[in-house]
């Protein structure tokens, strides 16, 4: 078995795949003529990323709501990022990578808030 | 290989554990940890003995399963158990192993909620007696704000009466533990940690530190010395007339790394406890202070700085 | 064996990097890695979560951070990662020299990224602000540093990469690396984003 | 003498290494590596140790790689142990000074767990795993030998530690600021950060490709809920170690540059924070301990199943419950220092969540007893195993449930109630697995069953001894007997319970000694195993011949079931007939010095730093950087088995057509 050059259609992909009922990993594959996701990508990358210097430099909001909508506009950055440059819906057979990164997110999160939440030894005899 | 040749080791075993620590003790007074003489060791006890039953009753089950399946599927001949080998699940089973454990759990976990909240405050309507420990390399430095005086290795509290302990360090980590007073807590540098104890009866305890700290380690037990309110006053007045003072210098000599004997000093400069540490609200009751610092840190000002 | 595919799957071709079983497992892999990395990450953003008060005897957040060079930083490493998603693009029609041409491009950014940010670090030492000053300094030049690293490492990947497809044009494989190396860009992008954010704006929020 | 020759040679070898005993040790290593060295050459055994050995890519051969290291760093952590239990035995004894007893408790649990448990269960990995799911190989076989060279050159940084510099002695958990500079200027915690540092790098890598493996080199019809469940852990804890090794690696290094360059994360000044540490490092300690219990829980689920002659009892719910546990794991690493301040909130929450761990466990153990239920079961040596983990763990298990009560941990903290409680489960469920695995698969990694008879003398050994050795330690720590501590006072009702301790550990030393016996024995006279099913298996692994061929599979399988191979012999099916047609040539990875290279590479880098030695560490990092580009531009790194190999191999097993 070389490595062949050829290209599979997807259905010869699917013929090694056996896990039907992990649907959600379907992969998604996206062609175009013109690279438009792309430019609409960065285009989008870069309001989201002024949008936040902005509101910041203005202190449009109190401190908290600020953090927290200037927290927003990264994640939505980052999903674009991963969305339409990263292709991370595409995976021969299934897009397994979709699993750990769900995971991953959610544990990067955790511990990021644990860690606050321990180490501002919120308590004491109060 | 049987089912006995399985089971005579637990059989021996539990026998002989039992038989160590009886045998080993004389005086089961020496379990310091089941002996507590005051609230907070109480309370922690009684959450153990708790668990431990919880336990009890898991370990039974499990090992009634257990030995129950040992020895009747054994791989002889002429077993006449019933053998199927595609056996593979059984609904009720499955669900009833998720459910037993849940309640076994909630039983502890309630008192668990409870006690570690009442821990947290001192009781109410009772002023403690304020005791700024700091953990050197390898001894324990008390400082007694309200009555002005400090000792090295060795403290002696009143009976009855909260002994609040506000805890750092000059060394690495340690941990304040008087086992038969109750559980520990750490010392750090660069913050200051509260622990309540209290002794009901009076009599002579010990000490020590729970966290490995270097070579010197093992010499960090003290003794705890618990006497009535009265003597208390007597032994505190008594020491701050009679005995030498802590000094700058003297205090300097101590944070070297070395291990001592017990000290009692008459008097002690203040900056050697953090009078301001960023951390701890201790404001219960109104006897603590906290305030907001610069950058939204907190500052804790201890009982003793308000005291003076 | 497996079940019949959707039809509107059927007729859809697997880009080249997916082409081969093997070098597809790669891009698992790779997948994998960027896992571990976001928990690198991660865990150096609870570190400065944690420190970024613990400024000591030191400069705070809003004494030291100037946006200028970051609001520049981010855009040069934005339009990278659209430069090099164009790559990608071209490298899945076949289009070798667009390809190199594109991550020409993306290192050039890249570079120009690391060096503003070098200077920022020498600036700030010149203040006295090393990492040795502080908490808070040890835990923000760790984090910013480590992705700055990560940039670094990424500029020479691409230039080994270049090397490669001169040699041997979009093959499975070289198409497969170099897949991989935008899916580590993206990543870095992303991050730094949340520097961005949750570093330099949030350092200017917190009094 | 030129006076750097006398100053490297008190750098090298401190005091602190001139103890007698080490001296000893040391004229040991000197006299056994002159012969060894004598030995290879006289047999002219060096080119076969290179091209076999040193830069194979065969995960079979990586196993047993990791096996022999794992097998010599249980000897020396057990040493260690022998060594703290001579100590402890009597009040107020000097066996051994207090530094020495302070490295020897640090070596022995950092071996334990990072040099002895890990590559254990990475050798079982790399032993069965392709095998099981019908794979040639592991997803990234190049990979695979870095991940082991690395491991390897972490393990001898770290165990030479032991005779030059001097070893860490801020125990495994190695805590600041008393790992800073101020209190530890020796060599000994650069040894600890940098060997965990490299090690851990080769154990993410490792973690990635047995993930991958699992995920996508399954052969077709194993869907997951086909997969033997030694898969799925396998899956499971390589998702742990992804997740639990970078803060790991961020908190050594951190404190690691606060010792090398000065910077003050964790340091008593510049606002310094060391309970950060604290925090990393049980973010992945925590999840670190079910790295060392969840494999060895697929180990007993195929155990249990063979040796019941019976179908897993409860399999999806096996299933659930293991993901349940990963899930869990990440949400209770505050139990590890509750008495940290941290507050009621936190510890409440972090108590809870770690009982909740409970539950799926507490399943995973009833459906073992469940499989066993109805069945018949066979009390070979790798079943005893699996039987005395049963009680030992739940014993050991409902210990923790005990300690993760919140404020009864107040008072059990750092005692040896503590030492006691994870010794019940990381004896009771890691080595006792990892040994249940070692007899199960010894006869497919090795060809012949390792003797039986033999094997249950070490059983009980280990089994008696490690009663005798842990259930006094409970009771040590409800006598308030604190952990670390080199040694104690009489008076306070302590010594008998630690002569009985230290009697146990004397047994448990016999049962290792018969282990080895009992593998040496089996390695020269045992009787080799010609049909590869020795104990009548379920899982696709005995389909082949033992030791199984280089390329695994000539012809990959389908599988229709879920015990695959039980299923095929019960329909008649058999693997072992091979048609001429069904063989095609097979694409093997190529062996290649780049993973051991690499090891050394880091190995120098790592050694030079240790010392400051900062050309040599530069010259180092160069050549790690070096090998790595070059590996970029290698691709020739596979060749092509021809089929007509792949017959007459086959046809010598005897498994061919005509
Ligand atoms: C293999 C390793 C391993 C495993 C599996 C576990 C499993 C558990 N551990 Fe353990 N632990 C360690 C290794 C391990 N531990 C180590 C090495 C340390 C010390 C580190 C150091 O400080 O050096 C430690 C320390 C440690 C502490 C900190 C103590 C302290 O320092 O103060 C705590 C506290 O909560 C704890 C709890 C638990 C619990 C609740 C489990 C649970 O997962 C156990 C679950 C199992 C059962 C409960 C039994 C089976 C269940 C049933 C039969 C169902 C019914 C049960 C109930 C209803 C309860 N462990
Ligand atoms: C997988 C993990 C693992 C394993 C298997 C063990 C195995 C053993 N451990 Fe382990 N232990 C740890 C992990 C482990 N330990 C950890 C993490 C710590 C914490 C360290 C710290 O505080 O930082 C610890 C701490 C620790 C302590 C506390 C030290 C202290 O706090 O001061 C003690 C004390 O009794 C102890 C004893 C033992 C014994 C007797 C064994 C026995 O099972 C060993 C059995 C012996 C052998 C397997 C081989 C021996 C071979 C010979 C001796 C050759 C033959 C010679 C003779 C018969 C004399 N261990
Ligand atoms: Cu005597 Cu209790
Ligand atoms: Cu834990």
């Amino acid at each position: 078995m070389a490595h062949s050059e050829t290209e599979l259609t997807i259905s010869e992909a699917y013929e090694r795949d056996n896990d039907r009922a992990l649907k959600f990993l379907k992969p998604r594959f996206h062609e175009e003529k013109f690279p438009m996701t792309q430019i609409l990508g960065y285009i989008g990358s870069l309001i989201l990323t002024f949008a936040a210097y902005f509101l910041v430099i203005n202190r449009v909001l109190p401190s908290i709501a600020l953090l927290a909508v200037i927290l927003t506009l990264a994640v939505m950055q980052g999903a674009l990022q991963l969305g339409v440059f990263m292709h991370v819906r595409e995976g021969r057979g299934l897009a397994w990578q979709l699993i750990p990164l769900y995971l991953v997110f959610l544990i990067a999160l955790g511990m990021v808030g644990m860690s606050v939440w321990i180490m501002l030894f919120k308590s004491g005899v109060s | 290989m049987s089912f006995k040749g399985l089971r005579k080791p637990y059989r021996s075993l539990a026998l002989a554990a039992v038989a160590a620590g009886v045998v080993s003790t004389g005086c089961g007074q020496q379990y310091v940890v089941l002996h507590p003489v005051g609230p907070v060791g109480e309370q922690e006890l009684h959450l153990m003995i708790l668990a431990a039953i919880a336990m009890a009753v898991v370990i039974v089950a499990v090992f009634t399963l257990y030995f129950y399946a040992v020895a009747r599927f054994r791989d002889k001949p002429g077993n006449a158990a019933p053998y199927r080998p595609e056996w593979h699940g059984h609904k009720l089973l499955e669900t009833l192993w998720w459910i037993i454990p849940v309640v076994l759990l909630t039983v502890i976990a309630i008192p668990t909620v409870q006690v570690t909240y009442a821990l947290d405050r001192l009781p109410k309507g009772k002023n403690p007696v304020v005791i700024d420990v700091t953990s050197l390399t390898w001894k324990w430095l008390f400082e007694y704000p309200g009555q002005h005086i400090a000792t090295v290795n060795y403290l002696e509290i009143p009976t009855g009466k909260p002994v609040l302990f506000e805890l750092t360090a000059n060394s690495p980590m340690n941990t304040l533990w008087i086992p038969q007073l109750g559980g520990m807590e750490y010392t750090m540098p660069n913050r200051v940690l509260p622990l309540w104890l209290q002794a009901d009866k009076p009599g002579m305890y010990w000490g020590d530190s729970g966290q490995y700290s270097g070579t010197g380690f093992e010499k960090m037990f003290f003794k705890v010395k618990a006497v009535s309110p009265k003597a208390f006053a007597v032994w505190a007045s008594k020491t701050h007339a009679t005995a030498t003072p802590l000094t700058l210098a003297s205090y300097h000599q101590l944070l070297k790394h070395d291990t001592m004997g017990q000290a009692l000093y008459g008097s002690y400069p203040k900056d050697t406890f953090p009078s301001i540490a960023s951390g701890f609200t201790l404001n219960g009751q109104g006897m603590y202070m906290t305030m907001h610092g610069p950058h939204g840190s907190i500052k804790y000002l201890p009982m003793s700085a308000t005291q003076k | 064996m497996s079940s019949v595919p959707l039809a509107e799957e059927r007729d859809q071709k697997l880009p080249v990097e997916f082409a081969d079983e093997k070098e597809s497992i790669n891009i698992t892999g790779f997948w994998t890695f960027l896992v571990t990395d976001v928990l690198i990450f991660a865990s150096l953003f609870s570190t400065y979560a944690v420190m970024h008060k613990a400024a000591a005897l030191g400069p705070t957040s809003v004494q030291l951070f100037k946006m200028g060079p970051v609001m520049l930083e981010t855009l040069l490493l934005l339009t990278s990662s659209f430069t090099i998603g164009l790559g990608v693009y071209a490298m899945r029609r076949g289009q070798v020299r667009a390809l190199m041409l594109w991550m020409v491009l993306t290192m050039l950014l890249g570079a120009g990224f690391v060096s503003s940010e070098i200077n920022d670090f020498i600036s700030f030492a010149h203040i006295g602000a090393t990492w040795h000053t502080s908490a808070f300094l040890s835990a923000f030049d760790i984090l910013v540093g480590t992705h700055g690293a990560h940039v670094t490492f990424g500029i020479f990947w691409a230039l080994t990469l270049l090397f490669q497809l001169k040699k041997r044009g979009i093959t499975a494989r070289t198409a497969r690396k170099v897949y991989t190396f935008s899916l580590y860009w993206h990543f870095l992008d992303i991050v730094w984003i949340f520097i961005f954010t949750f570093v330099y704006l949030n350092g200017k929020i917190v009094p | 003498m030129p006076a750097f020759i006398v100053h490297l040679i008190h750098t090298l070898f401190p005091k602190t290494v001139l103890f007698p005993d080490i001296l000893l040790i040391d004229l040991g290593l000197v006299v056994g590596g002159i012969g060894l060295f004598i030995f290879m050459t006289k047999t002219h055994r060096w080119g076969w140790l290179w091209r076999e050995w040193l830069t194979t890519v065969d995960h079979k051969r990586i196993a047993v790689l990791y096996l022999i290291a794992a097998i010599v760093m249980l000897f020396r952590g057990g040493i260690d142990a022998e060594m703290i239990r001579a100590q402890l035995a009597l009040p107020g004894t000097h066996f051994m000074p207090a530094i020495q007893y302070d490295e020897v408790f640090t070596t022995h649990g950092t071996i334990m767990i990072f040099f002895m448990g890990m590559p254990f269960i990475f050798a079982l990995f790399n032993a069965v795993v392709p095998l099981m799911i019908g794979a040639r190989d592991v997803a990234f076989p190049r990979i695979n030998a870095m991940s082991y060279w690395l491991f390897a050159c972490g393990a001898i940084l770290f165990n030479i530690s032991f005779i030059i510099g001097g070893s860490p002695d801020a125990g495994w958990t190695a805590y600041p600021p008393y790992t800073g500079l101020a209190f530890n200027p020796g060599p000994g915690e650069n040894y600890y950060f940098l060997a965990l540092i490299i090690a851990g790098i080769g154990t993410t890598m490792t973690g990635i490709n047995f993930l991958v493996t699992t995920v996508r080199m399954r052969a077709p019809g194993m869907t997951l809920m086909r997969m033997p469940l030694f898969i799925w852990s396998a899956m499971v804890t390589s998702a742990l170690v992804l997740f639990a090794f970078p803060p790991l690696t961020v908190a050594l290094a951190m404190s690691l540059f606060d010792r090398l360059f000065g910077s003050s994360f964790f340091t008593l000044g510049h606002g310094g924070m060391p309970m950060m540490y604290v925090n990393l490092f049980w973010l992945f300690g925590h999840p670190e301990v079910y790295i060392l219990v969840i494999p060895l829980f697929g180990v007993f689920s195929e155990v249990v199943a063979t040796f019941s002659k019976k179908q897993l009892f409860g399999y999806p719910i096996m299933v659930a419950s293991i993901l349940a546990i990963m899930f869990l794991s990440y949400g209770t690493w505050v139990h590890h220092f509750f008495t940290m301040g941290a507050g009621p909130g936190v510890n409440v929450f972090f108590g809870l969540s770690t009982m909740l761990i409970a539950i799926p466990t507490g399943v995973k153990i009833f459906n073992w007893i469940f499989t066993m239920w109805g069945g018949r079961i066979q009390f070979t040596v790798a079943m005893l195993y699996q039987l005395a983990f049963i009680p030992t763990f739940v014993i050991g298990g409902a210990t923790g449930v005990m300690l993760a009560a919140v404020p009864a941990d107040y008072q059990f903290h750092n005692s040896y109630f503590v030492i006691a409680h994870f010794h019940n489960v990381i004896i009771g469920g890691t080595l006792f697995g990892l040994l249940s695995g070692l007899y199960y698969w010894w006869p497919k990694m090795f060809g012949s069953k390792l003797n039986e008879k033999q094997g249950r003398v070490a059983f009980w050994l280990f089994f008696i001894g490690f009663w005798v050795t842990f259930s006094p330690q409970y009771l040590l720590g409800l006598k308030g007997m604190t952990r670390r501590l080199y040694t104690y006072p009489a008076g306070l009702g302590w010594h008998e319970l630690n002569v009985i301790s230290t009697v146990g550990a004397l047994i448990m030393g016999a049962g290792f000694v018969a282990l080895v016996f009992n593998i040496v024995w089996t390695l020269v006279y045992g009787e080799r195993d010609l049909t590869g099913d020795p104990w009548d298996g379920r899982t696709l692994e005995w389909s082949l011949p033992s030791p199984v061929p280089e390329y695994n599979f000539a012809r990959v399988p389908v599988v229709h079931a879920r015990d695959a191979w039980w299923d095929m012999k019960q329909k008649g099916q058999s693997l072992a007939q091979l048609s001429p047609e069904d063989v095609h040539d097979i694409e093997m990875p190529r062996n290649t010095p780049v993973p051991f290279l690499l090891g050394v590479a880091f190995f120098v880098v790592g050694f030079a730093l240790t010392f400051k030695w900062w050309p040599i560490a530069g010259i180092g990092l160069a050549g790690v950087f070096a090998i790595i580009i070059f590996s970029g531009f290698d691709y020739e790194d596979h060749h092509h088995l021809k089929a007509e190999v792949v017959r007459k191999t086959e046809a010598s097993l005897g498994r061919l057509q005509g």
